[in-house]
């Protein structure tokens, strides 16, 4: 009996397969697919202080082994999540984790003191990384300065566990990550998306309404694998490893690189049970390698 | 309320070629497990394995489902990589499949209602299942059918055996010459017009439809990439102002909820 | 007849398709799939003062629609490219551009110097850019003052056309290519690969004997899309476009979003000829849709 | 001096599968063209369409050229994804190859030489070629073929028309049992050794035939990419520490220019 808890500090996972921030909904939406209470835990959709309508369409480009998108942080608020969506979710026993995005800090931070009131929600991953929206969103996962700011301002109004979730667009993600451990963090995720850009040609403009957008599936792996190691070696506190994660073998790279826990995104618009195997994959694999602790296997290059 | 969705490997029993541009697939489940319940104007999502160039599943509206056969038919129009390979399945291939997701067109009607179920292009696909629920229903829909020449009208002859199909073609080859929202069956008085096609066609539809103050229900697509509601691609913006998701609150909107 | 001349300021060529540096040998590799006097011209292997013997095997790993390499500019030095490679090459009609690495600013000035004797060498492609190399390479590419110490250094040694490659790896490569441009650059060539990692699971180790290498091939190509963008809108000189094209549809999309020329890279890998095809689908694309030169299509976004 | 190469789609005449591990593939040019002269120990470079996972070519190397037939055989072992897809292509399929690349094994033999032939596992697939091309010389190559069980040894019957085969098998269920070093050819006194196999059974027989002084050559094999020497990521460090692309300084090495 292969042993797949792990410990994000004070956050306990079940195992350590979660689902991506707007790739997953808020869990309901796959439930024919997925045992929810099978996760680690389901990171539900960006969530702001006012409700967003988010960009408009087109939204989507399919790209080499990806996909690029410029959804906007598309959400109903904070008080609507609250309000009506929270309830219908907090039966699920997998930790529920709330991405957090705003326009300023302040907004950050009002919506984590307004989460405070939601015994189920333990963790936040605090999103300074998001490239499809003018203000806020990436323009503060960029510099540390932006980086530690909302990161400092979020950890006096929020005591649970503070992810934060690095933008892969710098020259140096280790400063960044550095940046918000000091800041406070209690552990990083990366990487959100890459700016990217598509055009179509025969129309001769681009595919999408916001002319660049994010790019995420198999296609920025590499990158991610890369970046993860760097930021491992980097940082003290736990990292969590995303982008472009199809299968168990992918979360494997990304935890031998040094994360702690994984986070699969596009996969589940083309696979809806993904997790669900890719869970199943992990664990075969650590029993035909004979490994009785996923954490031995942690950072292990 | 949404109905059960499931994930299944289909095999291909037959796929028949429809001009150069179109392909018929017949699928049945792979486990001989039965179709689940499917209304018309859903749609279901497509796996394209073995293409290097494809990495989404492609969205394929539900074009008639044979409860004798329990197979699943999908009229496919080659857009593009995707489709083009789907086209492409030989009979006893496997497939995966999504089904059955999107809302559906509404049939609250009355047997005495006058339907006009129209349709452009490939976008005639839904109407021929949605033609036989309707007629289940005890009610006898009848069939606009436009392209741009006699070439492109799909599947007239499965229409025909549903109700009375009048045709539009740009070129005159077949039916009346020109679009289909000056065929004369818009001399005739209809209670709900259902309607799928190029966006230019629906729209005109839509204004004959809200000129003449006829219920009229169109079936939009665009680019969607999980078809569950959960990435919010594929939206569309309500009259409301706000955006929805194309594949759970549509992929069948009222032309009254539309900013049209 | 469609014009597919173009001119990056005082370097003209027959048409926009160059390739890229290190993934073409020296051409000659190529001679029996490709007519090389059709070229627009072609990028030589990285060069450097002294010869080098690259990274240790493995130098490769496949990623999803891409490929990894830490190849680390093998090569025989300036010196052997000027007596035994440049006499054999110097015979064909297309631009021959050499790619010039150091590890010092003298470096990319001495090599400079020596070319300068190469009467058919009418351009160098000074590479700031290299992921592969621990001295030079990409420590100039990733700072303002970096690229720009190397740019004015070789601007003083050199009087010809200096194409100056960008890297990726940046949190705004628009600030680079201004700090060159203003350093003397008389066109950048965008992007180089994108620093990456793979793992191999089953041995627990990296794929590549660096751990990390250059990732390159279709994937990046919406990273490499939106960088032409940004840099077209940033500087005036000519933007030359590469990353993971692999048809003309490809090299449009570069075109469009505001490059003058182009580079294949990878492809070359995997179809020899690609470069003769890719010139065959641009001509095809202008003549269906009516454009007489392929310059009106230049940034038309 | 490297002769001229091609790029031909090849059609699929035969494709025989040889264990769960192996399969044996027959081409013949699509457009009919003859197949252009071709050494032993040489290498042809396959194109993976339709496999999203698989993005380069992949390297194989000549298992034998059937003149009469014009058509080229191919032994490939299911090494991952690329290979597998390869050993699922159907008669009739097209596959894009780049052939012949490499130099291959050196043929300057008197016909009173002793030659043997090493293979482990698919690594036997050149020796094939080779040995018809040393016979055509006027020579008698033996073989010396290894596996971990009777059922690894491939195209045993094949290799028997061409010359004498002794086996050995780790297991001992086919030949003598352990390592082809421990064989009792290696009695007999040999002019030259041809090797190609796993790197650990290529390098104890060189250090057997660097022991009794015999000439020998092996067939490496690494992770390519474009297979011209263009991209040098298939290097090899020769004895005098300078790094070698296998795709054109090799595949095939004397191993006294190995540092081994």
């Amino acid at each position: 009996m292969v042993n797949l808890s792990v410990e994000l500090g004070d956050l306990k996972l079940k195992n350590p397969v979660l689902t991506a921030s707007g790739t997953f909904g808020y869990g309901e939406e796959y439930a024919d697919f997925v045992d929810l209470n099978r996760l680690g835990g389901f990171i539900v959709k960006g969530t702001t202080l006012e409700p967003r309508e988010g960009n408009d369409y087109p939204r989507m480009a399919e790209t080499p082994s990806g996909m690029l998108n410029a959804v906007g942080l598309q959400n109903k608020g904070v008080d609507y999540f609250i309000e009506h969506i929270y309830p219908r979710i907090c039966q699920y026993k997998s930790e529920i984790i709330v991405n957090v995005s705003g326009k300023c800090v302040e907004d950050y931070v009002t919506v984590c003191e307004k989460l405070s009131d939601l015994d189920r929600i333990n963790a936040v991953e605090i999103n300074i990384s998001c490239p499809n929206v003018k203000q806020g969103g990436m323009a503060y996962g960029t510099t540390c300065e932006g980086a530690a700011e909302v990161a400092s301002a979020v950890r006096k109004a929020w005591g649970r566990h503070m992810i934060v979730k690095l933008s892969p667009n710098v020259t140096s993600i280790a400063d960044i990550a550095r940046a918000v451990e000091d800041a406070g963090a209690d552990s990083v995720s990366l990487i959100n998306t890459l700016l990217g850009m598509a055009v179509d040609v025969e129309r001769r403009r681009p595919y999408l309404s916001t002319v660049t957008g994010g790019l995420s599936g198999a296609a920025v792996k590499p990158v991610a694998v890369r970046m993860v190691w760097q930021v491992a070696k980097a940082v003290s506190i736990p990292v969590i490893g995303l982008g472009g994660i199809m299968n168990g073998h992918d979360a494997l790279e990304f935890i031998m690189a040094g994360a702690r826990a994984i986070e699969v995104g596009t996969a589940n618009f083309i696979d809806p049970s993904v997790t669900m195997k890719i869970i199943d994959e992990i664990t075969e694999f650590c029993e035909r390698q004979g490994v009785e602790d996923i954490n031995e296997l942690v950072g292990i290059i | 309320m949404a109905n059960k969705k499931y994930m299944l490997d289909m095999t291909v029993t037959e796929n028949k070629v429809l001009g150069s541009l179109y392909g018929l697939l017949k699928l049945v489940p792979s486990d001989g497990s039965k179709l689940p319940l499917t209304r018309a104007g859903q749609f279901v999502q497509v796996e394209i394995a073995d293409s290097k160039t494809t990495y989404l599943r492609r969205p394929i509206s539900v074009n008639y489902i044979d409860e004798a056969t329990n197979s699943l038919w999908l009229l496919v129009r080659k857009a593009g990589e995707g489709t083009r390979h789907l086209t492409a399945a030989s009979v006893g291939h496997k497939i995966n499949v999504i089904l059955p997701l999107g809302n559906g067109f509404s049939m609250d009607v009355k047997t005495s209602d006058r339907l006009l179920l129209v349709g452009g292009g490939v976008g005639v696909a839904p109407l021929l299942y949605l033609g036989y629920k309707l007629r289940e229903a005890g009610c006898e829909p009848e069939f606009l059918l436009g392209a741009r020449s006699a070439a492109d009208l799909l599947m007239l002859e499965e229409f025909e055996k549903v109700g009375k199909v009048y045709c539009s073609t740009e070129d005159g080859s077949a039916g009346e010459k020109g679009l289909v929202t000056a065929n004369s069956a818009f001399n005739t008085r209809y209670d709900r017009i259902y309607c799928c096609g190029p966006m230019p066609m629906m729209k005109a539809v839509a204004a004959v439809a809200k000129e003449k103050n006829i219920e009229c229900e169109v079936s939009l697509e665009n680019r969607m990439t999980c078809g569950l509601g959960a990435c919010l691609c594929c939206v569309e913006k309500k009259a409301d102002g706000h955006n929805v998701c194309v594949c759970t609150e549509g992929p069948v909107f009222n032309t009254k909820e539309l900013p049209w």
